[in-house]
């Protein structure tokens, strides 16, 4: 028996690449890595990547030149030219040996979709390939300080200049934040000012390199202790022209498409949840069980809330899928995804932290179980999933307008 | 989840353009205020069983189109919206549900013709206190010869009061809160020693309290094995769950853009109030819980269909869900709509009202936590 | 040891009068009437005034000539003259006795209070002295079709007109909605609009007699069954001028004085709840008990959250009397109420329907207990509470803009 | 609810100018950052017990105030607001109620000055596992000769790195479970067999473990009755519940405060965002709440200076609405700054630590959910 939710279809053209895939994971993907990754091993590729077991290197490079890294890009661009329904085989396929990810990339979940539609062909030659090989680590360089959820009120200005050196080019002067890993990426996607007398008609979307003269990344550290983010400054950056995504002063709309490459990415399977505990097991062990159900039995209650939310947001995410392919458009469940996996994780951390009780109220120390101890920063760190990539108040905002068609307060 | 077959978008077409024509809930505002006896029109139900819509499960073999689940669940969320009254859920729902799962070939034969021509009404007759709990069967079944003796009492069942037929689970042996020992028994509502006292329900629809004297069935009665009752009606209940909450699905969708619509006219303030951002906040939430509702909803019916493993956690998923959403949404309607929503000239009272019934039935919100906890092993 | 929620300081000046007032009830409270009050035995006075039991009308006529119905007014127009510590007194030896009011009255709870601040000395000694007695029945025309939270919409009119017959009089036409007992009432207290060029400033507040030529009440059926409001038309109605309390146009401010002492009224015991069951017997009843804990600890955790709200409540109430008592001014804590109260019983009420089960979804007939029908009723009817005197939403922005300061969307 | 006396406000006020001038949230940063071995800076400490602070329910025939509960929770609420660090809950409240309920007139003689001049700190070792029992203790007491030996371990104990005392809750008799052989214990810290070890904890206080082994005191150790020290237990812990209600008011207060400053001057879409409806009515909530709460906790102080007969409900109800109150406050303070609110810079993240250390010590919301649904017979 199946199970239905979760359940596929599996057209037998399928069977003869998941055959082939399966033979070609058993014979390259490194036994090595079947030890569980730990804490800093995330495999963000760049130029300085030297992942602590050599082997997740070698299994990226692999993958990389299967083109498998972004599995659904055009061959032309190095990616794998799959179907979606090929895609979905690999993915099955994957999970079935749980591979580790051979990449987690910026450019591949949101500036590579865009590249493929707005960008030049020398532009699509020259970032792509790069990207699939997990050769350039990206970062995103939108939110300033005087926008955050008024994102289109960015003033980084940019201005055209012609030098002896460096031709037609721009200069760039002004202040990002909240830019992830700023700090340790080679190349910026970068949301710019080019005319000050407009505000959406006014922004421009330029690329370039984190090593140009004048760029400065400070990482801010967060209440969880890490510091994922940067506050990154730029005095008189100079850019070459050609670097520039779409029209001047078009860059709004590549801005937008974008944050739903970046939303649909956070929607795929939430926010990850918390640090890899279950929170019934938790609450089994730190809160006890008598007769076979949790000894605290209002926080049993609030435990199972939260996982039937949580069923319900997984169906839901699946459920867009499928109606987003056949309708060949968004499904109106997508609008509500962003905001619904910021709630439920959220949910799912405090619960977290409740179930392992003081256990999960430590910082620091072996008095603390080390997994506890993962949650506490997790629930910390989840904070931040309602803030970023557009605030759970703008996602309302956006269904209450754009999908059940309200006005503005006039 | 799957998308919609062509078959199943051309029945839900159907399904809103009949309710919208022949169901409005004008219909069901005059047939309340028309106290009719069993609580729905036996000619709107006759059209119904002509439109097919009583046989959806039924086997083509008995008379039905087997369209599954999933497409009852289809019809039932359009008659939802329109708060249409009739069997279709303890008959084309559960009694379907219950003979093709239980049912021997005679009783099959019997009843699901009947039942797919919309000609016969069937009624689920398990709980004996005012809370939903299945195990809680006090009422006995004593062996007499090849037969048996039913003694005991069941309450607020749904139609009953219309119903040829009654599938009534009883003990045959053990006590209250056991599992074992329930048999199920399919007996005629016209076998002596039945009594059945209508009930006026806040929701105006159907349903009484039955009261088993001595009944006198034979052992032809039994629905399923004896003794080992529970299983089968927890299955069927899941079915009543799930369709059930289809239907919920409709109410709090039609309720929801009812409210929304009157969000975009009314006018307080010079603004039409659905410009204050805190309806619009409240509104989208509304609509996120919907739209994880629909999701449930429709899992838990393909789960059936499917014959998967997680359909009883699915099936309260679905109902428990369900159950929240419509509870959120009738309450915002009325709010949102102020003093109008408290008059009982508008619908939203009516929303609210079969909204709770639905609620309670089959199990609420806090019944279904409890049994998906316990079924994911904490 | 005394119940610190509820103790209170009892200086011996006051120990006298409650010996003479427990006398006096002992001597003057009819026994009949300690069988409990039936559903419609409600006091509420009038021209027509029949109670069930003829004594409610001799215990008004008593309690009415001691002034004790209104029992903080000047003894000059009837009141009882009383201080606030001699008034607690009052309130507890009738408590004590269990008594049932002697009269509930819109003219006593709400008119009253702003006849003694604005209205003449004329319009006093004419309508305060029949309040007191309850010999006069008052009804409050405020809200209209158009003009429901956002009530200085009002549009009924009133014209300055001059005739052989009546003199200097006003003409009014118009529809209000929500009529608290019209069809009931004597007298109506009632916003109308005496300049259309303004809002506030154009409205002014009149009382009339409901025989008057013209007026019609139609009671509009509730979603509980019940009809306690009305529509209520006006169709040249014509109003002595003397019948005007404060100025012309100036009556938007008496009518936002009238809605606070509506709203401390409304406090005062929250929503009265629901039709008398608590929620944890009836869940002890409907539910059942396990090892002394209610069966369904799911249930049992919720209804435990209510209590303690309800308590909260009962606790926030009395501090905000101290406050504004002791600061001569209202407490911070005032501003909440209403909204407290609406929300509290309506938790409560549908609470009582949960555990109620299928006993708390019946509409007539006796298979259902007419306690747990009463309290279905009851649940219905509680969905006004946070409609009617100022919506919960009205309540919010009030606390938002007033009390902390935040300021209206531009 | 009283209102303040003169003498109350006088304290209050008096706090409110400590706190500002001697230990702003700045100082406890700072305090944070050098990772102060217990947690707390003892010349703070020190002042307080200049400032009275220390004997605000100490007797004055031992050097203290006499104030009382409501008085204490006066300044509690001070130091709760700007997140002082500080023996105050541990010794001021709690110690010193274990010796006012429980300690012989040697007992206070020896300890009530010290705490009344601050220059003593005690700590509670109540708590066994993760999350708060009282019942549940195992360790054992162990009658040998006059005195007793005492084996078994203490978790979570704040303060306890600082004591120079704990009062220790151990068994005489039964088993973990049992309310009955409870007997609670007054043991110097450097007795032997003691050992500490200092928690790194996510609200950067002092707290720790505690083992004992073979840890030999005198009958003149027993605090109060033996065998039934758990009424006496009840009775501190419900005086620590109330007066820890107090700080996690003022917490809740300033945390609201902040934010809704934040409201009055961050501006996007060209809009100060407080002017946004959606956040207005979010903001009203807590205010209500805060209200709400704030009722609960003056209640519960002055229950227990009128030794009135609802004490133990009023306490849980205090304890749960403020848990529930600085949860809310605090998320809404991280969520209402946005980004700013994440970062370790700002104080956001100081109060949502504090905040939960506070909801779970003594009990959180669900615990007192429960105790207060069993104090009120259901």
């Amino acid at each position: 028996m199946a199970d239905a939710a979760t359940a596929l279809p599996s057209p037998t053209g399928l069977d003869a690449f998941r055959t082939e895939t399966r033979s070609w994971l058993e014979a390259n993907y490194p036994k090595s890595l079947n030890e569980p990754m730990g804490e800093d091993d995330a495999p963000w590729g760049g130029r300085d990547y030297k992942p602590t077991n050599p082997d997740a290197k070698v299994w990226l490079d692999r993958m990389g030149a299967q083109g498998w890294t972004a599995p659904q890009w055009p061959k032309a661009y190095g990616g794998g030219g799959l179907t979606a329904e090929e895609n979905r085989v690999l993915q099955q396929e994957l999970g079935r040996i749980h591979a580790r990810p051979a990449l987690m990339s910026f450019g591949v979940w949101m500036l590579g979709p865009v590249l493929l539609e707005y960008a030049t062909e020398e532009q699509k030659q020259k970032f792509l390939p790069p990207i699939v090989r997990g050769e350039t680590r990206w970062c995103q360089g939108y939110s300033e300080p005087g926008a955050g959820s008024d994102l289109a009120s960015l003033a980084t200005k940019c201005e055209a200049r012609h030098d002896e050196e460096w031709g037609d080019h721009f200069l760039i002067n002004g202040q990002k934040v909240w830019t992830s890993y700023a700090d340790q990426a080679d190349w910026i996607f970068c949301l710019v000012r080019t005319d000050t007398t407009k505000k959406h008609e006014g922004i421009s979307f330029v690329l370039f390199d984190m090593k140009s003269p004048g760029v400065e990344a400070r990482p801010i550290k967060l209440i969880s202790g890490s510091s994922p983010f940067c506050e990154t400054f730029f005095d008189n950056v100079k850019v070459p022209k050609d670097q520039m995504v779409g029209k001047l002063n078009g860059g709004w709309d590549i801005a937008k498409r974008l944050l739903q490459y970046e939303r649909q990415n956070i929607s795929a399977g939430g926010f990850g949840g918390g640090a890899g505990l279950e929170v019934e097991d938790a609450a089994k062990e730190y809160v006890g069980v008598v007769d076979g159900k949790l000894a605290d039995s209002d926080l049993r209650a609030r435990i199972a809330e939260h996982k039937m939310d949580a069923k319900a947001f997984a169906l839901t995410v699946r459920r867009a899928e499928l109606e987003s392919r056949a309708s060949k458009g968004p499904s109106p469940a997508v609008s509500i995804i962003k905001y619904a996996a910021a709630t439920i994780n959220q949910d799912k951390c405090e619960l977290m932290v409740e179930a392992l009780g003081t256990q999960g109220l430590g910082w620091e120390g072996d008095a603390f179980a080390p997994a506890a101890r993962r949650e506490t920063r997790a629930w910390l760190r989840s904070k931040g999933n309602s803030i970023e990539g557009g605030t759970s108040e703008v996602n309302l905002n956006v269904i209450a307008k754009r999908v059940l068609g309200l006005l503005d307060h006039q | 989840m799957a998308v919609l077959t062509e078959e199943q978008t051309m029945l839900k077409d159907a399904a809103k353009a009949w309710t919208a024509d022949r169901s409005p809930v004008t219909a069901f505002r005059k047939l309340r205020d028309s106290d009719a006896a069993n609580g729905f029109d036996p000619a709107v139900w006759k059209e119904m069983g002509e439109m097919g819509w009583a046989g959806v499960i039924v086997p083509e073999a008995h008379g039905g189109s087997e369209f599954g689940y999933r497409s009852l669940g289809l019809v039932l969320e359009e008659t939802g919206r329109t708060l249409t009254a009739s069997p279709l859920v303890s008959t084309a729902l559960i009694g379907a549900s219950a003979l093709n799962l239980g049912g021997t070939a005679a009783q099959k034969q019997a009843w699901l013709p009947r039942i797919a021509e919309g000609k016969a009404v069937l009624a689920l007759a398990v709980d004996e206190h005012a809370h939903h709990a299945p195990a809680r069967i006090a009422m006995t079944a004593r062996k007499e010869g090849e037969g048996y003796v039913l003694d005991g009492k069941k309450l607020f069942v749904v139609d009953a009061g219309a119903a040829d037929a009654l599938i009534v689970a009883a003990r045959t042996s053990g006590q209250a809160g056991d599992e074992a020992g329930i048999t199920l028994f399919l007996v005629a509502t016209d076998t002596d020693g039945i009594t059945r006292t209508l009930l006026k329900t806040v929701d105006s629809r159907g349903a009484a309290d039955i009261a088993f004297k001595g009944v006198k069935v034979g052992a032809d009665a039994v629905l399923g094995q004896t003794e080992h009752g529970f299983e089968l009606l927890e299955q069927i209940l899941d079915r009543a769950r799930a369709g059930l909450a289809a239907e919920m699905m409709g109410q709090a969708s039609q309720a929801f853009e009812i409210t929304l619509e009157y969000l975009k006219t009314r006018v307080q303030f010079g603004q039409v109030i659905g410009t204050f951002q805190s309806l619009q906040h409240r509104a989208a939430k509304m609509f996120t819980t919907l739209e994880m509702t629909r999701s449930c909803v429709e899992a838990a019916l393909e789960a059936i269909d499917a014959n998967a493993n997680d359909v009883r956690a699915l099936c309260s998923l679905a109902k428990a869900k369900a159950s929240h959403t419509v509870h959120l949404v009738s309450n915002e309607m009325v709010q949102m709509h102020g003093g109008i929503g408290m008059t009982d000239a508008h619908d939203a009272g009516l929303y609210m009202k079969r909204a709770r019934v639905t609620e309670a039935l089959f199990g609420g919100e806090s019944f279904h936590r409890d049994r998906y906890a316990t079924l994911m092993g904490f």
